[in-house]
């Protein structure tokens, strides 16, 4: 992964949430109360069963939606100001339909106001990264369901956030291209030290790139165990065939039974 | 199916139901008829008519033509243009012998029709055959022509404008607000045809001679009544038409008087026309181009 | 602690009372301040009266005039209501009809913009005859006038269903009928709500002017003679008191096309979402 | 073997030409067909001339007064362009100025629906005495009937953007300048594009109205002053010729909008779609 | 999982695919010549790289997209004349935005003129069975990913086709309610002999649902292997423990890198 060369490194941010609830119109509570600090860097997963509140709880975070009680803090700031910069990998790919890949993975460099070669050069390297460098100039409607997520990441790599917020990026793709991408993504995190949520529902994904994961119970989102992952920095391939990767793998697995129930 | 509009179908006592389309809203050009219903001139020769005023655009030749209404006001002119496109119409009542038709303007400089013409804006409706008539006599290369948009504001607002006008509407209306206009008409310049023209459809004329003869007899005690006293039927008329006040219905009456009684209609009564009149008519209209060629005015009125 | 349930109702009347007042306050204080600028605008440019009278002399006429302008919005507005009800039966119909095949909407949509270009002067001796003066014709000349946006509105519309879900009924077998019912108008109805809201004002102009052409009237004169006689006897403010009459039935038509619209469309379509900030308050 | 480019291009040829058949045939067949049935019709009814003339006599008066008709048009054609230019750029940025905050919109929306309702003849004066009388006063009365169906349009377009991609906007510190310009013009555009569809009719009646209350009957009169002539003189058969060389422009004006909506949508709104079958064939 | 109660039972389809190619405008091969013969009542696994093919070779089973040149055939006719009832999960969940959870998963019945209260009776008993009984009453709008997902899954399973095309369903999804839902659907298949072909990025999951995987290349698809899983017909979750399955696991695996490559 080769995002924007700046000069200036921007320090991670802290995300710090108290007590966040947020109950929706008709009484529909998403989020019951969690209180999560991570430190600046951190790379912590998000996992729950389905329906949760977890990309609810990560929208809150982004500040994209406000908590109906409670507090969320990014960089000491509230996240609705945007002092912060965050990216977002959406759930869904969320692409503009009349734009090509190039000009939608370069949206957040030209809304930072980087001209148009230089934009679309970061641009066209982010996508050879997420293997779509030949469907740079197809727009969305002609590219299949995985391409368009990679779209979307790509979109989310070509900024140097604060915070990088991913909600579920590699679901919709094949085994083999997921390792790769979770293997750019843990090298880049390693790069650059920005703070990370990665939501999944892969337990060998969030135990090979995390390096603490949160378990949330069933709506309302509650967090039901929040561990260190102690498998250390150089995580490669051999990593996934070992006896701590399978006993990490085996305590979530747990975990989300015990939040299952 | 052009009678399904029922001329002349009894009505529960005995009256024939007739329907009267006028060219525009209730006002003293109308007013005999208000008369002749209101003091019971129509009752008294069998008729129950239902008269119907309209706005400034409504189709009266096509709508009598096509039998959607059984009488009709309209004028010579159009009478004879219409009979040239085969929308045969009869001119039966003609309640103006003199064309109340008029151009207004302001400013010392206005003494004669010719001088509207000199310099300025004037406003005419496109297509009116008076218009025609003018611009033959002193072409318009002078002034600007800009059509007549149914007010009189602009005249108010901007120095050197003349308009098209009724003597009997426009003129009263400026003078009310003070200015005090010049009024010409038409006539005098040489080119008058009846106007208020009452018309029925050739064939109500073939089958109902003695309808339309009813119908004429009453016009004409209507107005006769109405050129006496207008006030009642101004007082009926000021009930549907509420943007004008009793003052100017008086006045109004007042100034049409002399274009309907003549010392012609003293002789052969109200409503009275000559076949000259309208072959001036005809051969205006032939000249100004309005039609190929002269229709038969003997077919176009009927004296009764 | 007996106080609680009162409380609770009352903060809910308040809310209440705060989202109606939220609703129509902005568009009463706008027009609060737009006739006050009026009316001193007009005062200090000295513009003449009968080209544009104040607000106030436009409301006293009004006043004095009540009865007739009541009546003429009557006559108006039964005629105007009719046109705009044919417009949108018709104008969906016509627009399902175009969209049902694309040869159709090739050979016949253009076409459709002699609607709104053919002026009543030129139709409105056909209309007389056929209809016969008065409430049908001018209800025609309405409808002529209205309809076109309607059929461009939900043609777009129509057009415009996702495709996906179009595959989708295509799938299960749908017949033409249940996709048109249960997919394609759902999908256009807030283009054909965009529709009938131009709709809306366009049949009260069409009224307006189909009055003057069309309209034989002895009782109410509606508000189209109404404008006409007083534009000739230069009585300006009657005349804007007989346009804001109009302009007033628009406006109702208008409140109810985004009333049904909102309760039709509700929640599911973004264009009636409300505000995150209004959910929050 | 040496054939075979030219049999490509020879096949390119005729794909492109039968393309080009398909889109213009239609409508074309339409037309004659249409005339035919009206011409017959006519006769066989027996429709007095002077209501409805049988398109053969409106083509030979079209054809007897071509220089004044070619002259009207031009004159029309450039007002309305005007009228409908103002209301496109003027609409649109009403409609975003309405659709900046709820309270704008609440306030003032409602009261856009004057411009569709006031009478011409109400206003005309006005315009006459501020613009004087001719192009700028037409085009003006032109662009107040026009311009609140691309308002009407252009705030539903802009209401129904996605929310996710508003919230990516947002996300990413989007300026409002950019939000509007790269995100909810864009996604407005079908609506756009609609709402100029019907704009384009209306400015053609608009400058039609225009001409008998603010333009010049002499000089080189619109085809409003020659609808007018026509029909006072009962010149019927001119009075269609007049109104369908209005509905001309109009259908020129629709299929600019058209050909530039497409061009603009492009591939990628389902409304400009080719069907299936005409990418399979 | 209890679908529609009908009287008689339809018998499975079978599927015909000979040298089926989609070329689309631009020039882009998604599908190129692919030959597959399906028996009725067979549990088919397609897998492959994001963006190889495998959506486009579904919809053109399910005739709603031609082969460029090649055939598809379904029970012996073109599955564009819909004269075998052919049910789908889309990849993305395409509900209708302005309907109930309830009445997003009865439109089949409905499209079939079932009445409106025994519509309802089945779409609320299929929506127990994918979790969703609570809400049935929510609009798409209110829902998370998942949830969608498993509306759509729903709304697949109300009626009784002959072919059943699940593409991706469960990606979504977290692994407890993944696996819930990978024994229900076996069951079901069990229980109707349905046709069934699911397309999935987890081999695990393929091992265990399917009789049968057939592996894609990169685009354009072309076949690079077509095994029978011989694991039994009585899967359950112990079956993930054992060593043929950890062997089928194996083999898949090495079939999809040598399509990756
Ligand atoms: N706008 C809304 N209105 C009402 N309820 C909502 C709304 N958005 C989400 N919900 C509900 O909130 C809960 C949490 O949703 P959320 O999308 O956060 O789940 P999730 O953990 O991301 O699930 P998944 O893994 O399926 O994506 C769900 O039960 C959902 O139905
Ligand atoms: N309408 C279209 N126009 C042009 N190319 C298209 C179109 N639809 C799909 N494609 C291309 O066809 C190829 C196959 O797409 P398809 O959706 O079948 O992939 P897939 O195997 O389902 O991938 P995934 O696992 O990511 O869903 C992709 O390269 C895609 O870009
Ligand atoms: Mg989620
Ligand atoms: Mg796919």
């Amino acid at each position: 992964m080769s995002p924007r060369e700046t000069s200036t490194e921007e320090p991670a941010a802290e995300v710090v949430c108290t007590g966040v609830r947020r109950v929706f119109l008709g009484g529909v509570v998403a989020v019951g109360g969690a209180t999560i600090r991570i430190e600046p860097g951190e790379f912590v997963a998000f996992l729950g069963p389905s329906g949760c509140g977890k990309s609810t709880l990560l929208r809150m975070i982004a500040g994209l939606d406000r908590p109906t009680s409670g507090r969320v803090e990014v960089g000491e700031t509230d996240p609705c100001n945007r002092s912060v910069p965050i990216a977002f990998v959406f759930q869904d790919s969320h692409l503009l339909p009349w734009r090509t890949v190039l000009d939608n993975a370069a949206l957040p460099l030209e809304l930072l106001g980087v001209n148009k070669s230089e934009r679309r050069a970061i641009a066209r390297e982010v996508l050879r990264d997420v293997e779509l460098a030949d469907a740079a100039d197809r727009i969305p409607a002609e590219l299949s369901g995985g391409m368009k997520m990679r779209v979307s990441l790509a979109r989310a790599l070509v900024t140097k956030p604060r915070l990088l917020l991913l909600d579920e990026p590699f679901a919709a793709l094949d085994e083999l291209t997921r390792n790769r991408l979770d293997d750019r993504l843990r090298t880049l995190w390693r790069e650059r030290g920005t703070t990370m949520i990665f939501v999944t529902h892969s337990i060998t994904e969030a135990a090979y790139l995390a390096g603490r994961a949160i378990v949330f119970s069933k709506r309302p989102a509650r967090i039901v165990s929040d561990r260190a992952l102690d498998l250390g920095t150089d995580r490669t391939a051999d990593l996934r065939g070992t006896a701590e990767f399978a006993a990490a793998v085996r305590t979530l697995q747990k975990d989300l039974e015990a939040a299952d129930a | 199916g052009n009678s399904q509009s029922g001329s002349g179908s009894g009505s529960g006592d005995g009256k024939a139901k007739v329907k009267l389309a006028l060219n525009w809203v209730p006002e003293p050009e109308f007013g005999g008829f208000y008369a002749a219903r209101e003091d019971g001139s129509f009752a008294k020769h069998n008729l129950d008519v239902e008269i119907l005023p309209g706005g400034a655009g409504v189709p009266v030749v096509q709508m009598v033509a096509g039998g959607q209404a059984d009488f009709g006001i309209s004028g010579a002119d159009e009478i004879l243009t219409a009979r040239a496109r085969g929308a045969n119409v009869v001119g039966v009542f003609a309640i103006y012998q003199r064309a109340p038709l008029a151009i207004m303007a302001r400013g010392d400089r206005i003494q004669s029709m010719a001088d509207v013409f000199a310099s300025g804006t004037v406003a005419l409706e496109p297509g009116l055959a008076y218009s025609l008539f003018l611009k033959k006599k002193y072409g318009f290369d002078k002034v600007k022509i800009v059509p007549y948009d149914g007010g009189v504001a602009r005249f108010l607002a901007e120095n050197d404008y003349a308009q098209q006008c009724f003597v009997t509407s426009e003129p009263i209306a400026v003078k009310k607000k003070g200015a005090s206009p010049k009024v010409f008409l038409v006539a005098d310049e040489g080119f008058n045809p009846y106007q208020g023209v009452v018309i029925v459809s050739q064939a109500t004329w073939q089958s109902k001679a003695e309808l339309v003869k009813r119908f004429v007899l009453a016009s004409r005690e209507g107005w006769q009544k109405y050129l006496d006293d207008p006030s009642k039927a101004n007082g009926v008329m000021a009930k549907l038409n509420t943007a004008m006040d009793a003052e100017t219905f008086a006045e109004a009456a007042k100034a049409q008087k002399d274009l309907i009684s003549t010392a012609e209609t003293a002789q052969k009564g109200l409503g009275a026309m000559t076949k000259d009149r309208w072959e001036t008519i005809a051969k205006q209209l032939v000249e100004l181009g309005v039609v190929e060629k002269a229709p038969n005015v003997d077919e176009a009125f009927a004296v009764l | 602690m007996r106080d609680a349930p009162s409380s609770l109702a009352n903060s809910l009347f308040l809310r209440t009372a705060r989202s109606a007042a939220s609703k129509t306050l902005p568009p009463f204080v706008a027009l609060v301040v737009f006739l006050l600028t009026w009316e001193i605008g007009v005062r200090w440019l000295g513009v003449a009266a009968y080209l544009l009278p104040p607000p106030s002399a436009i409301l006293s006429a009004a006043k004095r005039d009540a009865i007739n302008l009541l009546m003429g919005a009557w006559t108006t507005a039964k005629t105007a209501l009719f046109g705009f009800a044919l417009s949108g039966v018709l104008g969906v119909l016509a627009a399902v009809i175009l969209s049902s095949a694309r040869v159709i909407e090739r050979a016949f949509y253009p076409y459709t913009v002699f609607l709104q270009t053919v002026p009543i002067v030129a139709i409105a001796p056909i209309l007389a005859v056929w209809f016969g003066p008065g409430f049908l014709a001018v209800s025609v000349c309405a409808f002529i006038v209205s309809v076109f946006p309607v059929i461009a509105n939900t043609v777009t519309g129509l057009r415009s269903v996702d495709p996906a879900l179009k595959d989708l009924f295509r799938l299960y077998g749908a017949s033409r009928w249940a996709s048109l019912v249960k997919l394609t108008l759902p999908s256009a109805l807030p283009n054909i709500v965009t529709g009938l809201r131009i709709a809306g004002g366009l049949s009260v102009i069409g009224t307006l002017v189909g009055e003057l052409f069309a309209g034989f009237s002895e009782g109410a004169p509606g508000l189209g003679i109404v404008v006409q006689t007083a534009a000739k006897q230069l009585k300006t403010d009657l005349l804007f008191a007989a346009v804001f009459s109009a302009t007033f039935l628009g406006l109702l038509l208008f409140g109810v096309v985004n009333a049904v619209g909102s309760r039709v469309l509700g929640r599911w379509h973004p264009s009636e979402k409300l505000d995150q900030s209004e959910i929050e308050s």
